[in-house]
C-alpha cells in the first residue's frame, strides 16, 4: 500500500503546482479522519489497532478521497465522507479485504448525491492563493463565482444540456479561455503525472496491465467513435482520457484489488464496463463525472464476473494441452 | 353501485371457478419439499424427533407441523441446513428431543447374546446379522447408531460405543488465526 | 376425482367467493358513496388552494373552477402535441376579466420538465407563479419551489410577482447570466433559466390570446390557430 | 420510438423498482440469500409483472373507467394478480415440472410483492397506453430481477465476510442495498430527452 | 398467548420491520419524514386490526383453496375504505402518501399475519395481534422517519400541518445545517434501517448476555 | 537427444538449501533398540496383521499381509521379537494413533530367504503381485501402492514412463544422493517397471540443479535404450507428478484421473530402486533413505530401517541448541511433528530441525486483499484466494465449485501470500471436512435405502401373512362346514396373535427366560464396569438416555410389527 501512496505523489505535486496547496490540507484532513475512523472501528471490534493501521490501506482510501474531491470542499465534507467510507463502506463489512464496494468511491458518490453544489465547486484557474482557499475550506464561506468554476466536464455537460443553446464541444472548450484545449488547463498535466505513477505501479507488479489498459482503451474507443460521428455533440477520446478522474481511476481506483474482479478476463470486463459506464454517465447522465458511479456499479457485478470468468484449472482445459511431444 | 357489484361478481365468479377447478385438477402429488428435507436428515431413523423415522419427520416439517430443531443426530449443522432450505430462523436443538452426541455404533456382547432376534427386528436398517438362536453381530459400517436395538434386548447385551476417530476420518482443525492479543476485554 | 365432482367443487368455491365479493364490494361502494362529496370537495379545495397561491382571493368573485376553457397543447406553454389539454381558469370580478390562471411547463429543467402554474392579471402582469412539479436536484435546483427555498423572506420565485413586459421587456426577461434581469442562484442557473424562460413564453401567450381567452364561452375549447 | 426506449431504460436503471421506487423489497430481502433462488424469483416475477401490467391496463380502461369504478382498482387488480399467479403456477406445473420445481416455492410469494400491484397502479398514474404499460411492467420486472440477482451474488460473497456481529445478516444486507442504491443513482438523467 | 405476549411479540420480538423484514416498501418509501411515516402506519394499524379480526370471525366459511383470495379481498376492501376516507378528509396527506395507501393490500405483513395468526385465533386476539404488529411497524417507521428527517433536513415533524392544522415543524438542528440529502433519498432509507436493525440486534444481544449473567446469580440467591 | 520441454504455470523458487545435506554419502542409520512399524504405511486398506506378541521374526518377514488389491504388505525391518501389536502414535499431522507392530531387534539382522525373480520371463501380473507382497509403495511422498499404478488404464497401454528425480522441495536430497550413488540400481528398477507396462519410452526428469545426479544416471543408462535423462528447470513444484508429466510430455492430468488413462505413469527414483531390490534381490521394502537436515551440526542422508524412532536419527546429526521444532517432509509440504519419538515410515523422506532463524514462523496473518499473487503462483491454476474465502467461511459447496480438490497442497500460494495466510491449512480443513460430510451423506443415503427396503419387506411380509391367514381361515371355514372344529380358527378377532403365540412356543420361552436369568447374573459383574466411577452428571445423563430409550421403545412399538 505504501507504494500506492508513493505512486500518487507525482500527481499530487502537479496538482499543487496548478491548483495550489489546498489539496495538501485536504489530504491531511482525510488521512486524519481515516486513521481515526479506522482506529476506532478496530478498537470496537477488538482487533489489533497498530497492526492494521500500519498496513496503509486507510491512507490509500483517504488520499483517493481527497484527490477526487474539490480541493476547496469544506473541511467537514471531506472528514464526514472519509469517515463514511472507512466506517460504513469498509468496517461494517469486516474491514480490510472484505468490502464489496470501493470505499473511496462510496464516499465520492454519497457526497455528490448529498451535496451536489459543494462537490462541483472547483477553484477557478488562478485561484491558488492558499489563505483564500483556506477561508473557503474552513470558514465554509460559500464560494462565489469569482473563486469557483466548473470543471471542463461540468461545463461541457451543462452547455450541451440545453438543446436550444446549440452549443458545440469545440465552442465550449475553446471559448473558455481558461481551459487548455485538451483536457482543460492543468488537468492534462495532472493526468499525465498520474499516468507516470501508474506506470511505476505496473512496473512494481502492484497492479497488472489489464485494468488500466482495458479502461483507457475502451473509454478512448467509445469516445472516439461518437465524436467521429458527431463532433459537435461528443467530446473526443483524448479529452475523455485526460480529463476528470479517468487517469486516476484507471490506475488507482479501478485497480483496487479488494473490490475489483480478480481473474484476468474478469479484470478486462470490469474495466471495460467501468469505462463504458463512465462515458455514458458523462455524456448523458446527471452527474459530471461518472467514474465513481461506474466503479461502484461494476463493483456490484464483481461476484458475477468472477464467477463467470474462472480460468480453466490445470487439466480441465478441454482436450490435452500440448498433447505430447513431437 | 350495481355495476360495481356486477363487475366484481363477474371477476369473482371467474376466479372462483378457475381456482376451485384448478385445486382439483392440479392436485399436487409428490411434495418435492419432503424429498429435499429428507435429504438433509441424517437417516438415523432413531425416532428421537418424535416421528417414526426421518421421512415422517420430513413430512411433518413440510406441512409445518413440526419444528426444525427436533433431530438430535442431525445436530446444529442439520438445523442450519433446514433453516436455510425453508427460509426459517435457526434455533438451537430442542432440549426435550435430546442432545447432540458424537456418532456411535451399537456393540453386541457376543458372549451374552442368546440369539432371540429381537434386536434384528428393532433395527431399522438391517444392520444386525444372525439367525435365530445364534449369536448376533452388528455390521458396524451399516449401523446408524440409533439405539433402537438397545432396549428390546432381553439380556441387555447391546451397548453403544462411540466411533473412534482414525487417521482416515480425521479432520484438519479449523485454522485459528492468532493476531496480537485482543485489545479489549 | 371425476370431472363431474371437479365441476361441482368449482361451482361451490365460485359461489362462496362471489358471496364474499358481493359483501365487500357493497361495503366499498357504500363507503364510496359516503365519501364522494367529501372527496370532491377536497379535490376542489386543493385546486383552489393552488389557485390561491398565485391569485389573491380579493381579485375575483366568480368560481374560476367552473369558468374554464381547454387549450390544445402548444409550444408556448412548453407542451408537446401528445400532452393532455391544459385547463385555463378565468377569474372575473363583477363579471369583468380579472385574471387567467393556467399551467405551463418548462421543458428544460436540470432534471426534466418543471410544471408551473401562473396567474396573469387583466393588466397583462404576472400575479404569481408557482412550481407545482419538478425533478430538480434537492438542495440545489429546488429553490425554485418557495417551500424549499431557504430564503423564506423573499423566495426566488416571487421576483416575477407583478411583473409584465412593461416592467421587464421580453428581450431582458431571462436570467442575469444570459444578459437578462432576473436573479439565479450560483451553481444552479439551469433551473432558474428554465423557469424564467417558461414564464416569459407563457406570459407572451396570455398577452397575445387575452381577448380571445376571456371571450370564449365557459367550459369550451380553444382550438389551435390555423386549425 | 425513443420514448419507448426511455421507458424501459427508466424502469430498469434510472428509477429501478427496488432502488428508485422502493417497491418489491420483501422478496428482494427475502429470496436473495442465494443466487440460484434470486434468479428463479426474478424470472417468475418478470412474467407475472409484465402480464399484470397489461391486464391492469385493460381492466382499468375497459371495465373500471367507463363505469366510474376507479375506487375498485386496488381490489380488482389484486384479485386478478392473485388469480394470475395461481394460473401461472398451474401452467408451469403442467408444461414444465422441472421449472416448477425450481420456481414452485416463489410463485405464491409474488402475490405479496407490492411491485406487482404498484407497477400497474403507477401505469395508471403515468397515463401509459397499453404498449407503454407492458414495457413499463417488463422494464420494472427486469430491473427487479437485475437488482435481485446482483444482490444475491453479493450476499453470497458477503457470507464469508467478517461482519461485526450486530450487523450480520439482514443489517448488512440493508446497508449493501443502500450502497447499491447509491450506485444506481449514477444512472440519474439517462431517461431524459436531450 | 395472552394479550401482553401478543403485544410484546408484535412490537419487539417479531417486529415486522426489523425482524421479519416484511412490509418494507411502505416502511422505506414513506419514512422520508416522521409525519408521513406515522400517518401511513396508523392506516396500516387500522387495516391490520380490522382485517385480522374479520378473517378470524369468518374463517370457518372459507374453503381452503380460496382462502388467500378471500383474505386479499377482505384486506383490499378495508384498504379501499381507508383510501377513500383519507382522500376525503386528509387530502393533502393522501396526495403525499400516494400509491402506498393502496399498497397496504400487498403489504406482506398483513397477509402474513392473517395467515399465521388470524386464521387460527379468536377474533379479538387476532385483531389485537394485527394492531400490535401494526404498532411494531409504527414504532419502526417513526424512528426511521424521525432519523431520516433529522439527518436529512435538520427538522422534525415537517408536514404536521397536514394532519393537525395550525402546528408547525420543529427546527432541531441549527438553521444553517446543510442537510444530508442522502438520508431522505432511498439509499438513506436502506442505510438507516440497516443501522436500526443492527441496533436492535445489539440491544437483544446485550439483554441476553445480561440475562445469562444474572441467571446463575439468581439461582444462587 | 535434447527434448523440447513444456511449461507448467505458476510455481515458486525458494532457496534450495540442498548443499547442506548433499555432500556426504548415504550412511546407514544404526539399528535402534526398538522398532515401531505401523501396519498401515500406504494409501488404501490397512494390511492384516500376521504376527502375535512374543513371536520371533526375521528381517524381511511379512508382518502384515496386503488386504485386497488396494493395499501393500509390511515387513519386519530387522530380526527380533514382536513385543506388542498395539495402537501407537503415528507421525501424522493428526497426532492420532493406529495399530503398530513393536519389535525388539536381536541385533542379528538375519534375513529371511531372499529369492530373486527372473523378471524378464515373468508375467506382469506375477510381477505386480510380487511388488504388492514386497510392500513396494511410492517413495515420492504419497506412498501409493506401486502395483496399482502399473495396471494399464483406459488408454490401454502405458506408453511413457516418467521417473521422478526432480526433488524440487528445498533441503531434501535423499533422491539426489540415491541417484548419484545407486544410479545403476535405479536404472535396473526402471527396466523392470518398463517391462511390466511395456512402455515405449522412459523419461527421467531431474531438476537442473543436480548435475552430478544427471551425470550418474546418464552413465548408468549407457547401455539401456529408450531411457532419457532430462534436466528440467528448477522450479518448485517441478517434482509434482502432474507438473513433471506436463513438463516432460505436455500432458495435463486433471484431478480424479490417473496417469494410466493418458498412457503415462510416474514413479519416484527411490521407488524404482526399491523395485530393483524387491525383484532382483528379493528384498522387501524395509528401509528408506531419509534426509536429516536443517538446524543441525552434521546434516546428511541415512539409510534408515522403517520403524526407527526419529530421535535415533536426530542423535546422528546433533541438532543445534536453538532448534524449536521438527518438521517431517520438506519446508513447503511438511508438517511439524508433535513429538520426536515417532517412527520413520515409508513416507518419511526428510526430517528437518527448525530454528526461528532458519525457518521463521510466518508473520501475523492479515486479511486477504485479493492481490492475486497466489493465483499467479498456483501450479494447479486455481484461484487460491477464492478457495480461501470459501474454506474460511465453511462454504464448502462453493469451494468445490472452485475446484478445491484440484489443489495439490503444494504450498506455493501460502509461500507468496503477502498477507501471510496459511492458505493450505484452510484447504486441508475444507477438504477433510468435505470428505467427512460426503461419508456421512453416503451413509445416510445407504441407511435410507436400507430402511425403505426394510419397510417394503415388512409390508410385503405382513401382506403375505395376511393372505396365508385368509387362506387358512377359508380352509377352516370349509372344515367347519365339514363338521370339524380347529382350535386356531376359534378366535377370528385376534387371528394373528392366535397364530403367532403358539409359534413362539414353550421351548423358546423357556430358553429366553433361562438366558435372562443368566444374563442378569452376568450383569452383576458387567454393569458396574459401566457405571462405576462415573461423575454424577454422567450418571444423570445415563438416566436421561435410559428415559429416552423408554420413550423410543414406545415409539418403536407403534409400527404394527409382530414378533415372529
Ligand atoms: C449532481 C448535480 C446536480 C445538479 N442539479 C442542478 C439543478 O437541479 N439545477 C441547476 O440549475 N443546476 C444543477 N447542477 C449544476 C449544473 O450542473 C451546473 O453546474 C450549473 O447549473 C451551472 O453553473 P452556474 O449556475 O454557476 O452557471 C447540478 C450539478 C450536479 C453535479
Ligand atoms: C483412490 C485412488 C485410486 C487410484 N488408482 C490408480 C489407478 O488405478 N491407476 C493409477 O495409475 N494410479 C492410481 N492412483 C494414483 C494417483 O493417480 C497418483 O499417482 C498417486 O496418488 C500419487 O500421487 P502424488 O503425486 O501425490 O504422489 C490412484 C489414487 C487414488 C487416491
Ligand atoms: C507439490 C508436490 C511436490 C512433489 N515433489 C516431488 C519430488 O520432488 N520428487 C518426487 O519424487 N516426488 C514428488 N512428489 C510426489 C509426486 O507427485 C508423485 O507422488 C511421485 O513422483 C510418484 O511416484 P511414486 O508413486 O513412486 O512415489 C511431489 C508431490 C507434490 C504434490
Ligand atoms: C492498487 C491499489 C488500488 C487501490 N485503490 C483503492 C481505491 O480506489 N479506493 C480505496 O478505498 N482503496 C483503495 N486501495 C486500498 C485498499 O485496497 C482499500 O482500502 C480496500 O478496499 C479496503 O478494504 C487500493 C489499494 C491498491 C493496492
Ligand atoms: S431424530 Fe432420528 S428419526 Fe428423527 S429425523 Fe433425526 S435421525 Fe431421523
Ligand atoms: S444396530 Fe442398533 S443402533 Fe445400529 S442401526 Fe441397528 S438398531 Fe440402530
Ligand atoms: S496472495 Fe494472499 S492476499 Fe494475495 S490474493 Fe492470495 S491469499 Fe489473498
Ligand atoms: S496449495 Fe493448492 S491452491 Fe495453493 S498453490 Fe498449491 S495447488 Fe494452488
Ligand atoms: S411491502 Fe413487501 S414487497 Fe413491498
Amino acid at each position: 500500500m505504501l507504494k500506492v501512496l508513493a505512486a500518487l505523489i507525482p500527481g499530487i505535486a502537479v496538482y499543487v503546482w496548478f491548483f495550489g496547496a489546498a489539496i495538501l490540507v485536504q489530504i491531511a484532513l482525510a488521512s486524519a479522519a481515516a486513521l481515526a475512523g479506522e482506529a476506532a472501528m478496530l478498537k470496537l471490534r477488538g482487533k489489533p489497532v497498530a497492526l492494521f493501521l500500519s498496513d496503509g490501506s486507510a491512507l490509500v482510501t483517504a488520499w483517493l478521497i481527497a484527490l477526487t474531491f474539490p480541493p476547496i470542499a469544506p473541511w467537514w465534507l471531506t472528514v464526514t465522507a472519509t469517515l463514511f467510507a472507512i466506517v460504513v463502506a469498509k468496517h461494517l463489512y469486516g474491514g480490510l479485504g472484505q468490502n464489496p464496494f470501493n470505499p473511496a468511491m462510496v464516499a465520492f458518490a454519497v457526497s455528490i448525491v448529498a451535496f451536489p453544489a459543494l462537490m462541483s465547486q472547483w477553484p477557478a484557474v488562478g485561484f491558488t492563493d492558499f489563505t483564500a482557499q483556506m477561508a473557503v475550506v474552513f470558514k465554509s464561506q460559500s464560494a462565489q463565482d469569482a473563486v469557483t468554476m466548473a470543471t471542463p466536464l461540468d461545463a461541457l455537460r451543462t452547455s450541451l444540456h440545453v438543446p436550444e443553446a446549440r452549443a458545440t464541444v469545440a465552442g465550449v472548450l475553446g471559448s473558455h479561455a481558461t481551459f487548455g484545449n485538451i483536457g482543460g488547463k492543468g488537468w492534462e498535466w495532472i493526468a499525465l503525472a498520474y499516468l507516470a505513477g501508474g506506470l511505476w505501479l505496473l512496473q512494481q507488479r502492484i497492479i497488472t496491465w489489464h485494468v488500466p489498459v482495458a479502461f483507457l482503451a475502451v473509454l478512448a474507443l467509445i469516445a472516439g467513435g461518437f465524436s467521429l460521428a458527431n463532433p459537435e455533440r461528443y467530446a473526443g477520446p483524448v479529452f475523455h482520457v485526460v480529463t476528470g478522474g479517468a487517469m486516476l481511476g484507471a490506475f488507482f481506483i479501478a485497480t483496487d484489488p479488494v473490490s475489483g474482479a480478480t481473474t484476468p478476463r474478469g479484470k478486462l470486463i470490469f474495466a471495460a464496463g467501468a469505462a463504458l459506464l463512465t462515458w455514458i454517465i458523462r455524456s448523458f447522465g446527471a452527474y459530471p463525472d461518472g467514474m465513481a458511479f461506474a466503479v461502484l456499479l461494476m463493483n456490484l457485478c464483481v461476484p458475477l464476473i468472477d464467477m463467470g470468468t474462472q480460468p480453466p484449472v490445470f487439466g480441465h482445459k478441454g482436450g490435452m494441452k500440448g498433447g505430447g511431444r513431437q | 353501485m350495481l355495476t360495481a357489484l356486477l363487475v366484481m361478481a363477474g371477476i369473482a365468479v371467474m376466479l372462483g371457478a378457475l381456482l376451485g377447478y384448478a385445486s382439483i385438477r392440479f392436485k399436487v402429488k409428490g411434495d418435492p419439499l419432503v424429498v429435499k428435507i429428507d435429504a438433509i436428515l441424517p437417516q438415523t431413523q432413531c425416532g428421537q424427533c418424535g416421528f417414526p423415522g426421518c421421512k415422517p419427520y420430513a413430512q411433518a416439517i413440510a406441512k409445518g407441523e413440526a419444528e426444525i430443531n427436533q433431530c438430535p443426530p442431525g445436530g446444529e449443522e442439520g438445523i442450519r441446513k433446514l433453516a436455510d432450505l425453508l427460509g426459517k430462523e435457526f434455533k438451537p436443538l430442542s432440549a426435550e428431543h435430546g442432545v447432540e452426541k458424537p456418532k456411535q455404533v451399537a456393540f453386541i456382547d457376543e458372549a451374552a447374546c442368546i440369539g432371540c432376534t429381537l434386536c434384528t427386528q428393532a433395527c431399522p436398517v438391517d444392520a444386525i446379522v444372525g439367525a435365530a438362536k445364534q449369536m448376533h453381530t452388528i455390521v458396524a459400517p451399516l449401523c446408524t447408531g440409533c439405539e433402537l436395538c438397545v432396549s428390546p434386548c432381553p439380556v441387555d447385551c447391546i451397548s453403544m460405543v462411540p466411533v473412534p476417530e482414525t487417521v482416515e476420518t480425521w479432520k484438519w482443525r479449523y485454522p485459528v488465526v492468532r493476531m496480537k492479543a485482543v485489545e479489549h476485554a | 376425482m371425476s370431472e363431474d365432482s371437479a365441476a361441482r367443487a368449482s361451482l361451490r368455491t365460485a359461489a362462496i367467493l362471489t358471496v364474499f365479493t358481493l359483501v365487500f364490494t357493497t361495503l366499498m361502494a357504500a363507503t364510496y358513496r359516503a365519501t364522494k362529496p367529501a372527496i370532491e370537495a377536497s379535490a376542489e379545495a386543493e385546486k383552489m388552494k393552488l389557485v390561491g397561491e398565485v391569485l389573491p382571493d380579493a381579485l375575483y368573485d366568480n368560481a374560476p373552477l367552473a369558468d374554464w376553457v381547454d387549450l390544445a397543447p402548444c409550444a408556448e406553454l412548453g407542451l408537446a402535441a401528445q400532452d393532455d389539454p391544459v385547463r385555463l381558469l378565468r377569474a372575473r370580478k363583477a363579471g369583468a376579466p380579472a385574471a387567467l390562471v393556467f399551467e405551463a411547463v418548462a421543458p428544460d429543467g436540470y432534471g426534466g420538465r418543471i410544471r408551473l402554474i401562473l396567474a396573469v392579471g387583466a393588466d397583462d402582469r404576472l400575479l404569481g407563479v408557482r412550481v407545482i412539479g419538478h425533478k430538480e436536484t434537492p438542495g440545489l435546483g429546488d429553490y425554485i419551489d418557495p417551500k424549499k427555498d431557504r430564503n423564506k423572506a423573499a423566495p426566488w420565485i416571487r421576483q416575477f410577482d407583478a411583473k409584465g413586459f412593461g416592467e421587464v421587456p421580453a428581450a431582458e426577461w431571462t436570467v442575469k447570466k444570459d444578459g437578462g434581469r432576473f436573479d439565479a442562484r450560483a451553481g444552479a442557473t439551469i433551473s432558474a433559466r428554465a423557469v424564467t424562460n417558461a414564464t416569459r413564453r407563457a406570459l407572451q401567450f396570455a398577452v397575445d390570446q387575452r381577448d380571445k381567452l376571456y371571450a370564449l364561452p365557459a367550459q369550451s375549447k380553444l382550438e389551435k390557430e390555423g386549425q | 420510438m425513443t420514448g419507448y426506449l426511455f421507458i424501459v431504460i427508466g424502469a430498469v436503471l434510472v428509477n429501478n423498482v427496488v432502488f428508485g421506487r422502493v417497491l418489491g423489497l420483501c422478496p428482494f430481502m427475502g429470496v436473495s440469500k442465494k443466487l440460484e433462488t434470486a434468479v428463479g424469483m426474478g424470472a417468475a416475477t418478470t412474467f407475472v409483472l409484465t402480464v399484470a401490467s397489461g391486464a391492469g391496463y385493460l381492466i382499468d380502461r375497459y371495465l373500471l373507467v367507463p363505469n366510474g369504478l376507479e375506487y375498485l382498482r386496488t381490489l380488482s387488480f389484486i384479485i386478478v394478480i392473485a388469480g394470475l399467479v395461481q394460473l401461472t403456477e398451474m401452467v408451469i406445473q403442467k408444461t414444465s415440472p422441472l421449472l416448477h420445481q425450481v420456481l414452485g416455492i416463489y410463485l405464491p410469494l409474488i402475490t405479496t410483492n407490492c411491485a406487482v400491484l404498484g407497477v400497474p397502479l403507477l401505469n395508471i398514474a403515468f397515463k401509459h397506453n397499453l404498449l407503454e404499460s407492458l414495457l413499463f411492467g417488463f422494464g420494472s420486472a427486469v430491473g427487479f430481477s437485475l437488482a435481485l440477482v446482483l444482490f444475491g451474488s453479493l450476499r453470497e460473497r458477503l457470507e464469508g465476510a467478517d461482519v461485526p456481529l450486530p450487523f450480520r445478516g439482514t443489517a448488512i444486507a440493508m446497508i449493501t442495498a443502500g450502497l447499491m442504491s447509491i450506485a444506481f443513482m449514477g444512472f440519474a438523467g439517462l431517461d431524459k430527452y436531450h | 398467548m395472552n394479550f401482553r405476549d401478543i403485544a410484546r411479540n408484535g412490537i419487539w420480538k417479531q417486529n415486522t420491520s426489523l425482524v421479519q423484514l416484511l412490509g418494507l416498501c411502505p416502511l422505506l418509501a414513506v419514512s422520508t419524514s416522521f409525519v408521513n411515516g406515522v400517518s401511513l402506519a396508523v392506516a396500516t394499524i387500522f387495516v391490520m386490526a380490522l382485517s385480522s379480526g374479520t378473517v378470524a370471525s369468518v374463517r370457518s366459511f372459507i374453503p381452503h383453496e380460496i382462502r388467500i383470495p378471500v383474505f386479499i379481498l377482505i384486506i383490499a376492501a378495508l384498504v379501499t375504505v381507508v383510501d377513500l376516507a383519507m382522500n376525503a378528509w386528509l387530502h393533502e396527506l393522501y396526495l403525499v402518501l400516494g400509491i402506498f395507501i393502496p399498497l397496504i393490500v400487498v403489504n406482506c405483513i398483513v397477509l402474513a399475519r392473517v395467515e399465521a395468526f388470524a386464521a387460527k385465533n379468536t377474533p379479538l386476539a387476532a385483531a389485537w395481534d394485527g394492531a400490535m404488529m401494526g404498532v411494531g411497524m409504527a414504532v419502526a417507521i417513526a424512528v426511521l422517519g424521525g432519523l431520516r428527517e433529522l439527518i436529512g433536513t435538520g427538522t422534525l415533524f415537517s408536514g404536521i400541518e397536514m394532519v393537525i392544522p395550525g402546528t408547525r415543524a420543529l427546527q432541531v438542528l441549527p438553521a444553517d445545517y446543510p442537510g444530508f440529502l442522502v438520508a431522505i433519498l432511498p439509499p438513506g432509507a436502506f442505510l438507516v434501517l440497516g443501522f436500526l436493525i443492527a441496533g436492535r440486534n445489539w440491544l437483544d444481544a446485550r439483554a441476553e448476555q445480561r440475562a445469562r449473567l444474572a441467571a446463575p446469580a439468581r439461582t444462587a440467591a | 537427444m535434447l527434448a523440447t520441454l513444456f511449461k507448467f504455470e505458476g510455481g515458486v523458487k525458494p532457496d534450495s538449501h540442498k548443499d547442506e545435506s548433499s555432500q556426504a554419502p548415504i550412511a546407514a542409520a544404526p539399528v535402534p533398540a526398538r522398532l515401531v512399524v505401523p501396519l498401515r504405511q500406504s494409501a488404501g486398506n490397512a494390511p492384516l496383521p500376521l504376527v502375535q506378541p512374543g513371536q520371533k521374526v526375521l528381517k524381511g518377514e511379512p508382518i502384515g499381509a496386503a488386504d485386497g488389491s488396494f493395499s501393500a504388505a509390511v515387513h519386519a525391518p530387522t530380526s527380533g521379537t514382536v513385543l506388542a501389536l498395539e495402537p501407537r502414535t503415528l507421525p501424522h499431522p493428526s497426532g492420532l494413533s493406529a495399530a503398530c507392530v513393536v519389535i525388539a531387534p536381536d541385533g542379528e539382522e538375519r534375513w529371511i530367504e531372499r529369492a530373486p525373480l527372473d523378471w524378464r520371463s515373468a508375467s506382469p501380473e506375477a510381477l505386480r503381485d510380487r511388488l504388492r507382497d514386497m510392500g513396494i509403495v511410492g517413495l515420492g511422498g504419497a506412498t501409493f501402492p506401486s502395483h496399482i499404478k502399473l495396471k494399464p488404464g483406459a488408454a490401454g497401454r502405458i506408453e511413457t514412463l516418467v521417473i521422478n528425480g526432480a526433488e524440487c522441495e528445498p533441503w531434501i536430497t535423499c533422491d539426489d544422493r540415491l541417484m548419484r550413488e545407486r544410479a545403476e540400481g535405479i536404472v535396473r528398477g526402471i527396466d523392470i517397471l518398463r517391462h511390466i507396462v511395456s512402455a515405449g519410452r522412459v523419461l527421467v526428469g531431474v531438476e537442473d540443479n543436480k548435475p552430478q545426479a544427471v551425470a550418474a544416471l546418464r552413465a548408468a543408462i549407457a547401455q539401456s535404450h529408450g531411457i532419457e535423462v532430462v534436466p528440467v528447470p528448477t522450479r518448485y513444484p517441478a517434482g509434482g507428478e502432474k507438473q513433471l508429466i506436463r513438463v516432460l510430455t505436455g500432458i495435463e492430468i486433471p484431478y480424479g484421473r490417473f496417469g494410466s488413462e493418458y498412457g503415462v505413469q510416474c514413479f519416484n527414483v527411490g521407488t524404482a530402486y526399491s523395485v530393483h531390490r524387491a525383484i532382483e534381490i528379493g528384498e522387501p521394502l524395509v528401509s528408506r533413505i531419509v534426509t536429516v537436515s536443517g538446524n543441525v551440526a552434521r546434516p546428511g542422508n541415512f539409510e534408515t530401517l522403517i520403524g526407527t524412532p526419529i530421535d535415533a536419527l536426530l542423535a546422528l546429526v546433533a541438532p543445534k541448541a536453538d532448534t524449536d521444532r521438527y518438521i517431517m517432509g520438506g519446508p513447503m509440504m511438511g508438517f511439524t511433528l508433535a513429538r520426536t519419538d515417532l517412527p520413520v515410515t515409508k513416507a518419511a523422506n526428510c526430517i528437518l530441525a527448525a530454528s526461528p532463524a532458519l525457518f521463521p514462523r510466518p508473520g501475523t496473518e492479515m486479511p486477504c486483499i485479493r492481490c492475486g499473487a497466489c493465483t499467479r503462483a498456483c501450479p494447479a491454476e486455481l484461484q487460491p484466494h477464492e478457495l480461501y474465502w470459501f474454506a474460511r467461511s465453511k462454504n464448502f459447496g462453493k469451494a468445490q465449485e472452485y475446484h478445491i480438490f484440484d489443489c495439490i497442497e503444494c504450498g506455493c500460494c501460502a509461500y507468496v501470500c503477502p498477507s501471510n495466510i496459511r492458505l493450505v491449512d484452510y484447504y486441508r480443513f475444507a477438504k477433510t471436512s468435505m470428505r467427512a460430510l460426503e461419508r456421512e451423506k453416503a451413509a445416510a443415503d445407504a441407511a435410507r435405502q436400507r430402511f425403505e427396503f426394510r419397510n417394503l419387506r415388512s409390508e410385503r411380509e405382513a401382506k403375505e401373512k395376511a393372505e396365508r391367514l385368509a387362506a387358512k381361515t377359508a380352509a377352516a371355514r370349509q372344515a367347519i362346514a365339514g363338521g370339524e372344529k380347529p382350535a386356531a380358527a376359534a378366535m377370528p378377532a385376534a387371528p394373528e396373535q392366535a397364530q403367532a403365540l403358539p409359534q413362539l412356543d414353550e421351548a423358546k420361552k423357556a430358553l429366553i427366560a433361562a438366558a435372562i436369568t443368566r444374563a442378569q447374573a452376568q450383569k452383576e459383574g458387567v454393569q458396574p464396569k459401566n457405571i462405576d466411577n462415573l461423575a454424577p452428571e454422567k450418571q444423570a445423563e445415563i438416566r436421561e438416555i435410559e428415559a429416552r430409550r423408554a420413550q423410543v421403545r414406545e415409539l418403536a412399538k407403534t409400527p404394527p410389527e409382530e414378533p415372529v
